[in-house]
């Protein structure tokens, strides 16, 4: 395989890198007392969005209204910052393994259409499922976990339970 | 045969790195667990207690109280009788048994403000003192020689002898100064005309919610 | 996979992990003195005010008696027989020593200062420990005339007059000093601005 | 010392920096584990490639045994930490969505960010969706709102759901991890390699 080639896909042994968010994750709790999250930056992205389009409208929606309240811009969150800093770290470790390049990643079996159909059907699913649950993966499991919150261990288990037991019906997708 | 070989040691590196973290898990359940002291350790408060930096003069209370000054809130560690018969202006009256009870806690437990305890002598409005700082609580002053001292000092102050330096006697005028202010030697039908001090209305703060808050 | 060969940075930073912990907890050592009475008990001790005790109480049995000034006042004057463990070293392993085995023979110890004040601190944070046995010698010790005085303290009286204060005297001309009396120097006191941040957290 | 901003001891304007360089860390320590392909994220569901398992319980034992280190050493004070809210039935019900979302999209929103920054078309697909879900669930937030306020129990933690003490609960998890390993191990040899 070509010399660039090769090497585009060794990653870290995943013990390393486990180890290393775990180490991650403590220093968060050290600094800051929270963990992680990721899908609060969604939640702030589309209530911006949604009071620019029209401002009553998100004062009076129920959910919109919590964080539209007074002068707290949706945008002034840690998390949005947090994002910022995993765009650029990602893209930093990409480019070091030049991994970097507009593409459409999917099994060879199905075409991209089909790939960009279930990305956005299962976007939808976890943004939905985010919102009810208060969390995603990284923010509730993952972090819940690193203080043992019951929330956070019921969050995984049923996430991982159901993405097992509905892995048989997409396994065209994958492999 | 080389890689027969590093997949046997890497097999047994796993099974390493596997037992240190049992190990790890096993240590966090052997060691023995203790009581832990909550916010101060018995050394912390025994380094606050012994020095005197608590007390503030009655000298610089009523010279903050003159000019009104807004950071401070007067806390009266006595009874309610000798509360209603005299106190410092717009004092608040918790008094030393129920210093700890929830309602008051909004006033102790915050660092906005410069609370002064003060009681008759020091003796109560220490132990008060005491009490709270075990809790944590920040910003707490005590009035030295409390009401008593305050009488000796700014109600009724001592003459200076002629042999005395300048600043006895410009102390003694202050003195003199801040009395009148606080309604020494006006006769008591005049009293009522003097300016009662404003009622400073003191703001409970509200207490903040020691759970943090998240959001996702 | 290949990437399950590359152990070599695994097993360095778990032995560097494993490492951290194991010199955190030898050079741990737990606090010593723990609180055994909670902030309430010992309120309610306060209100009952038989932790103050009068010299001559205490004057037929030979107490142990326990001097809180420093050390250059012990050496000038003390009570006879009286051992002096100064505020700041209450809570030396000498003093816990002792003190424990004095609450082990069951005795009481009374703690005596300048005035109840100082020895307020001392005996509340004792109590605060555990050794709910000391008590507070309410006296006032003062040397004269290289003799040491001890008087019982009359704690918390107000003065007897102080309200008339304000009926009788009418305030004499200060005319002799007729120079402006200086504006007192204004004291600020500088307001720490802490603000306590909660954590707040969620994914 | 404990969480260094909420007691104070750093000023609330550090919790900016401090996210976006936990943010850099983050996102490197993802992409560079392999989470910004899906592909690699999916094969956990279907056995070719246990990234996903292994980084996810190692971060958790690592960080849960390092904090109860810690918070025995009294470096940290466990109580003032953050915890995840436990709305049972938002949880098992939301977790499902999440779920099913994850299996069909292989991404989850941590994941589908590193992979928008290498450029991932897919996960900017992803992400959009996110948006439209949570669009979705903002507007009909009435019919959701049920589940979403469900059982609240609070900020509980298993130590007072299961009335164990942390450190017993800490080494059951370690246990159960290094078993999930091992049989993620004996898993990926028996099941036909995938080259993505």
């Amino acid at each position: 395989m070509k010399e660039s080639k090769k090497n585009r896909h060794v990653y870290w042994n995943p013990y390393f890198g486990g180890f290393l968010l775990g180490l991650l994750i403590i220093f968060t709790f050290y600094m800051t007392g929270r963990g992680l999250g990721a899908s609060g930056v969604m939640k702030s992205g589309v209530v911006t969005m949604v009071d620019q389009v029209s401002h009553e409208h998100t004062l009076h929606n129920a959910y919109y209204s919590k964080f539209v309240s007074g002068d707290k811009s949706p945008m002034n969150n840690w998390l949005v910052f947090e994002t910022l800093g995993v765009l650029a770290g990602a893209f930093l470790s990409g480019s070091l393994a030049n991994r970097i390049g507009f593409r459409v990643q999917h099994s060879p079996k199905i075409t991209v259409k089909r790939r960009l159909v279930f990305a956005l059907l299962g976007g939808i699913l976890f943004g939905l499922g985010a919102q009810i649950a208060r969390g995603c993966t990284s923010g509730a499991a993952l972090s819940g976990m690193a203080v043992l919150s019951t929330g956070g261990f019921i969050t995984m288990l049923s996430i991982f339970g159901t993405a097992f037991l509905f892995a048989y019906f997409f396994r065209k997708n994958w492999i | 045969m080389i890689n027969r070989k590093l997949a046997k040691i890497l097999s047994k590196r796993y099974i390493i790195l596997a037992s240190l973290l049992l190990i790890a898990a096993l240590g966090l359940v052997l060691l023995p667990s203790y009581q832990k002291n909550e916010n101060t350790t018995a050394e912390n408060l025994l380094a606050k207690v012994i020095n005197p930096e608590r007390y503030i003069t009655s000298d610089v209370l009523a010279d903050n109280i003159i000019t009104n000054d807004p950071s401070i809130i007067l806390v009266d560690v006595r009874e309610v009788d000798e509360y209603t018969a005299y106190t410092l202006p717009n004092a608040i009256n918790i008094p030393l048994g129920d210093i700890l009870n929830e309602d008051y806690q909004g006033y102790l437990d915050q660092d906005r403000y410069n609370i002064i305890l003060f009681s008759n002598e020091n003796f109560k409005a220490d132990q008060a003192w005491l009490l709270l700082n075990r809790l944590g609580y920040s910003n707490l002053h005590v009035l030295n020689g409390g009401i008593n001292g305050w009488y000796h000092t700014i109600l009724n102050p001592p003459k200076p002898t002629e042999d005395m330096p300048n600043e006895a006697y410009e102390l003694y005028n202050f003195r003199r100064a801040a009395g009148l202010f606080f309604g020494v030697g006006i006769k008591a039908k005049e009293k009522k005309v003097v300016k009662k001090a404003v009622k400073k209305v003191v703001p409970k703060p509200k207490k903040k919610k020691r759970k943090p808050e998240g959001g996702c | 996979m290949k990437e399950l060969e590359k152990t070599k940075r695994i097993s360095i930073s778990t032995v560097l992990f494993i490492l951290v912990l194991i010199i955190g907890v030898l050079t741990f050592k737990q606090p010593r003195n723990v609180y055994k009475k909670t902030q309430e008990e010992t309120l309610s001790a306060l209100k009952s005010t038989d932790y103050l005790v009068h010299l001559e109480d205490i004057a037929n049995q030979d107490p142990v008696i326990i001097d809180v000034r420093s050390k250059s006042e012990y050496s000038i004057s003390h009570i006879e027989n009286a051992i002096n463990i100064p505020t700041a070293e209450i809570l030396e392993n000498k003093s816990i020593a002792l003190l424990s085995d004095v609450k082990n023979t069951g005795e009481t110890a009374f703690i005596y200062g300048k005035n109840p004040d100082e020895a307020n601190s001392a005996w509340m944070l004792l109590y605060q420990l555990g050794y709910d046995n000391t008590k507070i010698l309410n006296v006032e010790t003062n040397h004269i005339d290289n003799k040491l005085v001890v008087k019982n303290y009359s704690l918390e009286k107000p003065i007897a007059n102080y309200l008339e204060i304000f009926k009788t005297i009418t305030p004499e001309k200060v005319e002799q000093i007729k120079k402006i009396t200086p504006k007192p120097t204004k004291k600020v006191i500088p307001v720490k601005k802490k603000k306590k941040r909660k954590p707040e957290g969620g994914c | 010392m404990g969480p260094l901003i909420p007691n104070g001891i750093l000023s609330y304007e550090w919790n900016i920096i401090i996210a976006v360089l936990i943010g850099l860390a983050f996102g490197f320590i993802l992409e560079a584990s392999g989470f910004s392909s899906s592909r690699k994220l999916a094969g956990v569901f279907y056995g070719y490639d246990f990234a996903v398992l292994k980084v996810f319980f190692t971060a958790a034992l690592v960080s849960v045994i390092g904090l109860y280190y810690m918070d025995y050493l009294g470096w940290i004070n466990i109580s003032m930490l953050y915890v995840h809210p436990t709305y049972l039935w938002a949880a098992i019900v939301g977790g499902a969505i999440m779920g099913i979302g994850f299996v069909a999209g292989g991404f989850c929103p941590g994941t589908s960010i590193c992979a928008v920054a290498i450029g991932k078309l897919d996960a900017w697909v992803y992400v959009l969706g996110i948006m439209i879900g949570v669009l979705v669930f903002s507007e009909a937030f009435g019919t959701f709102e049920n589940i979403y306020n469900d059982t609240n129990l609070g900020n509980i933690t298993l130590v007072d759901s299961l009335g164990l003490p942390a450190s017993w609960i800490i080494l059951t998890v370690t246990v159960i991890a290094l078993i999930a390993f091992f049989i993620s191990d004996v898993v990926r040899k028996r099941v036909k390699k995938v080259f993505y």
